[in-house]
């Protein structure tokens, strides 16, 4: 187990390392010198050569990636040659609204998939659960912000009972705070809920054709019994892959809903950083994103681990 | 039967939330605010500026949001768009119309504390050379030097005759800044306004707090908000909801309908100063043609493109002048919608263009029509929407890198632009120049009647298209007051509101 | 002790076992043989109400005084396990992976009210009495940490860990090595209190049981004890059977049964075999009953008459 | 052994067919020209030629529909053929290569562009390069590789311990060969239940560029955006974001039935292999 967590670990920053040297490379083929972007066209030569040493954007590349990469792993994420704010603290601000609205929206999408898929796989046969499933289909047809606008016009245009957008933070008033943030996670939540439905219902069924779910009835369980204590964490093993996945994509997924529900996430700041041009804003942002990813990534495989014993010697 | 009861479960748990918000929330706050004085205020924009910095960062946004609340410059616009003093409690002009001595009010100060004399002023004006990063300060060149006569006195010697020079002193370009508070512009302007920053959080808001030190009577609204909002609908929803108490600018003019209760909501309708130009690269294939520039005029409806594009909200012009401008002519009759003539003037021949376009609504709207119109008459103009401000900025505005554009000028007076040659349009007719330096030191009536011969030439020569007049919509919340019918200042005024 | 009285098996309009009638007293071994697809394995699950979905059972069936046919599952339950138990034929995936052994044997003894502390010891002692070696670092393991023969020996463990009156066995050496086969098959026939033991292996269910009932089609076709089944069989079907297994001179052609055993479902009616008899004739178009004392055989045309 | 024909997978068949049905007929024929603005047809309501009505620039709805459907196959077949051209030869090398670091590596390199979802790619690119419909189908498509190679190795494992690869290779051929005439045929299936599943997301990720403004450029009629183009007039005129609404819906569900069928039917032996979201 040890040996693998080490493994996974690195893993995980080799990646990361990797996919730093990716997203630095890429900004760096991006056309454009910040500091002519800065000054515009009528700026001196001196005056360039003096925000490039400024920005340090005189030095070999590598210096400057392994400053910017260096920099990361103690938050500091430089200064925007755009808005001559620190990047860091943005990110971070906004990476705690995606992360409460993410995860927010996962969980409601799993407090939907779960009874739901379970239910629909139990009773397969009969019309209910053959409702549920068509309801997951549809539900998985549907974009993000479609179910969003229509959340909108229904709890926030017309029944005045929800705000329509904007966000709220937390310390500044908690019940404003879930207020905000209630219509947001629910159309996440009804969309990778519909998709996690599905998995959930097909790794129940996978599990119900199990033998040892057998085993358990013959040991006396009943049917729900054997289910419950036998079948749920072993259905719970592929349903963490899509957990996973889904977390993962909607880490940048999310930001469809931000726009409609004018949330300051990561996205968002991402938007903002790409209209402005604020190249290492968006390096920034992009190294979070992904690096978030991989360590979701990561996260998934130790929760593997701890659930199924045959991967922990194994790999 | 689980998923059902699942469904009934949410949506209690639904309504329970938004009673017990509904109850204690907005309402109950707004009673106590009006108890304690205390009055707040939150407006919705559209465009959320990069940086607080105007001198280095081009956009409406900043001034906006800055000019008069924030910043004030020796003199400003009033509503009726008179000049009027401001920090200069007054100013001489010498006879040969050169020489300016402003008398500085006393008693004022910047929001970190240090006195505004007449230091500044030189300060400020040095500024615009040595720190300004925008084109536009080429509207001040005619300043040929500052002097500080006493602490409040300043003069400014101008090296021709200048109509415009006071009143672009009302723009951005006229604001004091303190020679102790430009170490951070971007990020904490420091002014001698009503208003000080109060908080910025990105992407969402910009709060501004009344200055406890303000030299002048202290505003109704003690806190403005200004939201943001990146997408059209969702700002609508935010005043519909409650969530805000003014849009500044209804980017969705087809959603009117939603705020037609009088009872509710209050629509304001007036105009702007902001043109909404087609414009057509000069310096380049096949819009250095002045036929082709002109089949172009001819082949756009304009009327169907602002009742499609625009919900018939504006007012259709003809060149770069708004009618709210002393000199306004109507040049709509210049280029009236006509097929044939269009296809005459090209000769029969077709056009590929690029119409590179910032990815704004009621450019991405009228692009539409036009590229539909043109093809008409055989122009196939390819749309290409950019990022606004950056890419557009950089491709089309910096580079001319487009044959075909759609922006909203919103700057007031901006006719001059078209004087550059090298602005982005291209337009090089030393005539028009000539026109334009004549309206600037002549007289009143000789720089209403050279203007007009400007607007003539320009709109004679196709230098652009003028789509129409950028409607001022606002939408209050019943009960607010002292909104602008028409916004003819860069700036949005929060001085003059209140609350009822 | 058990009682099976016209026992049916359908899977919607579709019957899959007929009207199958047997009895195994207390301590007593009963092998019940027959190809894949003969029903052997659907008769075993009925008993233990475990029959998958969509598949129902009739008739009677009786484990002492206790109905097993019919009786809603809240009562099943609390016999699978405590007064009969089975172990299945699959050992590699008849453990739930993430569970450790030990837990899973005594999960059936808390199951049917045995205190948590007790069962786990017992569980040790259990996997001791399967003769695995060090029960204890056994009961610790995840199966996927054993071999196929071990974690038959947990079924096993986990099977007669109530002291069961009914074992049922259904091919519980057929994915194991021979090697391992030989010792399964000793310690079932030490261990097992009365035994159904369900195989196509007719060699093993001679060293195991003692009597044997032979099914083909869904039907019982012959019965009887071991010895006089497999030296004197009576149905073409079982004797075809035998000739089957019987190891032949190089040479010699190999004496098979015609044909192949047909899907569920489409078997012939009458005497279910008569398609691939070659002694079949119109009088096998009416069903055979099952007669004789001890010795019983559903024939028109029994072989060995004398 | 081929499953039985399903009736999701002939919903699923009826719903794709529609689409590309629409699509081809655009080609020759549409009601009316669908880029044409006309003032007069403003808001049209339906009927009298206008089937859908007209939108705000007088642009006949279902003109538009058609040929969006054109649109979504085009997004859909260049990004799911990207990531099937880059994905499948992949996933094959890894699922048949005895090399363990090397399959390892791909699997690694796999994980790590998994990292870079379709938005994100298309947000980078577009600012790079401009947004468009290239960008998106490239983003897309470059995002579905990962799901494509995971499919594809699972696959090859499976196929590669069966006896006859196992006898190929006995009997002395190469990979190569074996990879072109063995293993890829028997993956197939797989993939096109894969190729279906990515098209339905593909779908909704182009819907969601072009909400963003990331995605087709006007005027060409996309459903993702003639949704977003509808929500201004949402209170008044909701017709106008139905239909394209209910075109993504239908057409997603169409493939991801398709897709489900697909399995079924074709090899259900496989069915363990999920295809990847």
């Amino acid at each position: 187990m040890i040996l693998y967590l080490l493994k996974r670990t690195a893993v995980f920053l080799v990646s990361t390392a990797v996919a730093g040297v990716l997203v630095f490379a890429f900004m760096a083929v991006l056309p454009g010198d910040p500091a002519e972007v800065a000054l515009g066209v009528n700026a001196t030569p001196e005056a360039l050569a003096e925000l490039r040493r400024q920005f340090g954007t005189d030095r070999p590349p590598v210096a400057q990636f392994l400053d910017w990469f260096g920099g990361l792993a103690t938050g500091d994420f430089g200064t925007s040659y755009v808005t001559s704010a620190p990047i860091g603290p943005q990110i971070s601000d906004r990476l705690g609204v995606t992360v409460v609205l993410v995860g927010g929206g996962m969980l409601a999408a799993l407090l939907i998939a779960v009874p739901a898929g379970t239910f629909a796989a139990v009773h397969h046969r009969n019309p209910l659960g053959v409702v549920i499933s068509a309801f997951s289909q549809v539900g998985i047809a549907i974009p993000a912000f479609l179910a969003g606008i229509l959340l909108v016009f229904v709890f926030a245009v017309q029944a005045q009972a929800l705000p329509s957008g904007g966000y709220v933070p937390l310390a500044e008033d908690p019940v404003e705070w879930f207020r905000s943030l209630l219509l947001p996670w629910l159309s996440l939540g009804l969309v990778q809920g519909a998709v996690l439905t599905r998995y959930v219902r097909s790794a129940v069924l996978d599990v119900m054709r199990e033998d040892y779910l057998r085993t358990a009835r013959a040991k006396g369980r009943g049917r729900m019994g054997a289910l419950w204590r036998h079948g749920l964490r072993n259905a719970a093993v592929p349903v963490v892959t899509v957990l996973g996945l889904q977390l993962a994509t909607l880490l940048i997924g999310a930001v469809v809903v931000e726009r409609v529900f004018v949330i300051p996430g990561l996205g968002d700041l991402l938007l903002n950083g790409v209209a402005a041009r604020d190249l290492l804003l968006v390096q920034g942002v992009v190294m979070v994103l992904v690096a978030a990813v991989l360590l979701i990534n990561f996260v998934v495989d130790v929760a593997y681990a701890a659930l199924d014993p045959r991967l922990r010697g194994a790999r | 039967m689980r998923r059902i009861g699942i469904w009934i479960a949410a949506g209690g748990l639904l309504l329970s939330i938004a009673a017990c918000g509904g109850g204690g929330g907005s309402g109950a706050a707004d009673g106590e605010r009006q108890a304690t004085q205390e009055q707040s205020l939150s407006v919705g924009f559209v465009a959320e500026p990069a940086n607080l910095d105007f001198t280095s960062t081009e956009g409406v946004a900043i001034p906006q949001a800055l000019l008069v609340n924030v910043y004030e410059g020796l003199v400003k616009l009033d509503q009726d768009g008179a000049i009027v003093p401001l920090l200069a409690e007054k100013w001489e002009v010498s006879d040969d119309r050169k020489t300016y001595t402003f008398t500085l009010r006393q008693g004022v100060k910047f929001s970190n504390g240090a006195d505004f004399t007449a230091d500044d002023v030189v300060f400020s004006f040095e500024r615009l050379k040595t720190d300004w990063k925008l084109k536009i300060t080429s509207q001040l060149d005619m300043v040929e030097k500052v002097e500080k006569k006493d602490d409040t006195t300043a003069v400014v010697t101008l090296s021709k005759p200048s109509n415009s020079f006071l009143y672009t002193l009302a723009t951005r370009l006229g604001a004091m800044f303190s020679r102790t508070g430009v170490d951070d512009l971007a990020n904490t302007p420091v002014g001698t306004g009503p208003y000080q920053l109060g908080e910025w959080r990105r992407g969402d808001h910009i709060r501004l707090d009344a200055n406890p030190g303000y030299w002048g009577e202290k505003p109704a609204i003690s806190s403005v908000t200004l939201k943001y909002f990146k997408d059209a609908t969702a700002l609508n929803n935010a005043l519909l909801t409650g969530g805000i108490d003014v849009i500044s600018a209804v980017n969705a003019p087809e959603s009117l309908d939603q705020f037609a209760d009088p009872n509710r909501f209050e629509v304001i309708e007036g105009t702007t100063n902001g043109e909404v130009v087609l414009s057509m690269n000069n310096g380049r294939p096949p819009f250095d043609d002045k036929k082709v520039r002109q089949a172009v005029r001819h082949a756009i409806d304009h009327q169907a493109l602002l009742d499609t594009a625009w919900a018939g909200r504006g007012q259709l012009i003809g060149a770069m002048v708004p009618p709210t401008d002393p000199w306004y002519e109507d040049r709509t009759g210049d280029y009236p919608y006509d097929v044939e003539k269009a296809k005459e003037l090209l000769g029969g021949k077709t056009y590929d263009v690029k119409m590179r376009i910032p990815n704004l609504p009621y450019a991405v709207a009228s692009a539409q029509v036009v590229k539909s119109q043109l093809a008409q008459v055989g122009i196939n103009a390819d749309i290409e929407p950019l990022e606004f401000p950056a890419r557009w900025l950089d491709a089309v505005f910096t580079n001319a890198d487009y044959d075909l554009s759609i922006i909203n000028h919103v700057e007031p007076r901006d006719i001059s632009i078209f004087a550059n040659k090298d602005y982005y349009f291209r337009y090089d007719n030393p005539e028009f120049g000539k026109l334009l330096a004549a309206a600037d030191e002549g007289t009143e009536q000789e720089q209403i009647e050279n203007y007009k011969a400007a607007a003539k030439l320009m709109s004679e020569d196709a230098a652009a298209d003028f789509l129409f007049l950028f409607p001022n919509l606002i939408v209050a919340k019943k009960g607010v007051t002292g909104l602008p019918k028409n916004a003819i200042s860069e700036s949005f005024d929060f001085t003059g509101l209140a609350k009822q | 002790m058990l009682s099976v009285e016209g026992l049916t098996v359908r899977a919607g309009a579709v019957e899959l076992v007929h009207d199958v009638s047997f009895h195994i007293g207390p301590g007593e071994r009963v092998g019940l043989i027959g190809e894949s697809g003969s029903g052997k394995s659907l008769t075993a699950l009925s008993l233990m109400g475990l029959l998958p979905e969509g598949v129902t059972a009739g008739g009677k069936a009786r484990l002492h005084d206790r109905d097993l046919i019919g009786v809603p599952e809240s009562k099943l339950k609390d016999l699978r396990g405590r007064a009969m138990s089975m172990v299945f034929q699959e050992p590699m995936t008849a453990l739930n992976p993430l569970m450790r052994v030990g837990a899973q044997v005594a999960e059936v003894m808390t199951l049917h009210g045995r205190p948590r502390d007790q069962a786990r010891a017992r569980a040790v002692e259990l996997l001791g009495e399967v003769r695995l070696p060090d029960p204890a670092q056994v009961a610790r393991a995840y199966p996927h940490q054993l071999s196929g023969g071990q974690r038959q020996r947990v079924m096993l463990a986990i099977a007669l860990a109530n002291e069961p009156g009914l074992l049922i066995c259904d091919e519980p050496t057929t994915a194991l090595d021979v090697t391992v086969q030989k010792q399964m098959l000793d310690l079932i026939a030490e261990v097992a209190p009365a035994l159904l033991f369900i195989t196509h292996d007719l060699a093993v269910v001679a060293s195991v049981c003692e009597r044997v009932l032979v099914m083909y089609g869904g039907r019982v076709v012959e019965s009887g004890p071991i010895r006089e089944v497999f030296t004197r069989p009576r149905h073409r079907y079982t004797e075809g059977l035998l000739a089957a297994s019987k190891l032949t001179p190089r040479g010699t052609r190999l004496p098979t049964i015609q044909g192949s055993v047909p899907p569920a479902g489409q078997f012939p009616g009458g005497c279910v075999f008569r398609n691939r008899c070659p002694h079949a004739d119109t009088a096998c178009e009416k069903v055979p009953a099952l007669t004789g004392e001890g010795h019983a055989h559903a024939c028109w045309h029994p072989a060995d008459r004398g | 052994m081929k499953g039985r024909v399903n009736a999701g997978l002939i919903a699923g068949g009826v719903l794709v067919g529609l689409v590309v049905a629409m699509a081809l007929v655009s080609f020759v024929w549409t009601p009316h020209d669908p880029e044409l603005v006309d003032a007069a047809n403003k808001l049209r309501e339906p009927g009298d030629g206008y089937l859908l009505g007209a939108d705000k620039f007088g642009r006949d709805t279902f003109s538009q529909l058609m040929v969006g459907a054109r649109t979504t196959l085009y997004v859909g077949i260049v990004a799911v053929g990207i990531a099937a051209l880059i994905g499948t030869p992949l996933g094959v090398i890894a699922g048949m290569t005895r090399l363990r670091w090397l399959s390892e590596l791909v699997m690694r390199v796999n994980d790590l562009v998994f990292a870079f979802p379709a938005l994100l790619l298309a947000v980078m690119l577009g600012a790079v390069y401009g947004a468009g419909t290239l960008t998106a189908m490239i983003a897309i498509g470059v995002a579905t590789v990962p799901a494509f190679a995971r499919v594809a190795r699972a696959a090859t494992m499976q196929v590669m311990v069966t006896d006859y690869i196992l006898a190929a290779r006995a009997a002395g051929r190469r990979r190569l060969p074996v990879a072109f005439r063995h293993v890829l045929p028997n993956i197939g299936s797989m993939l096109i239940v894969q190729a279906s599943v990515s098209f339905a997301i593909a779908i909704l990720a182009e819907a969601a560029l072009s909400f963003l403004g990331f995605g087709t450029r006007p005027p060409t009629p996309s459903w993702g955006r003639m949704l977003q183009e509808s929500q201004e007039l949402l209170f008044s005129t909701p017709r106008l974001a139905l239909w394209p609404g209910l075109a993504i819906a239908l057409a997603v569900l169409g493939f991801n039935l398709l897709g489900d069928g697909l399995r079924d039917y074709l090899d259900p032996k496989l069915r363990r292999i999920r295809a990847e979201r």
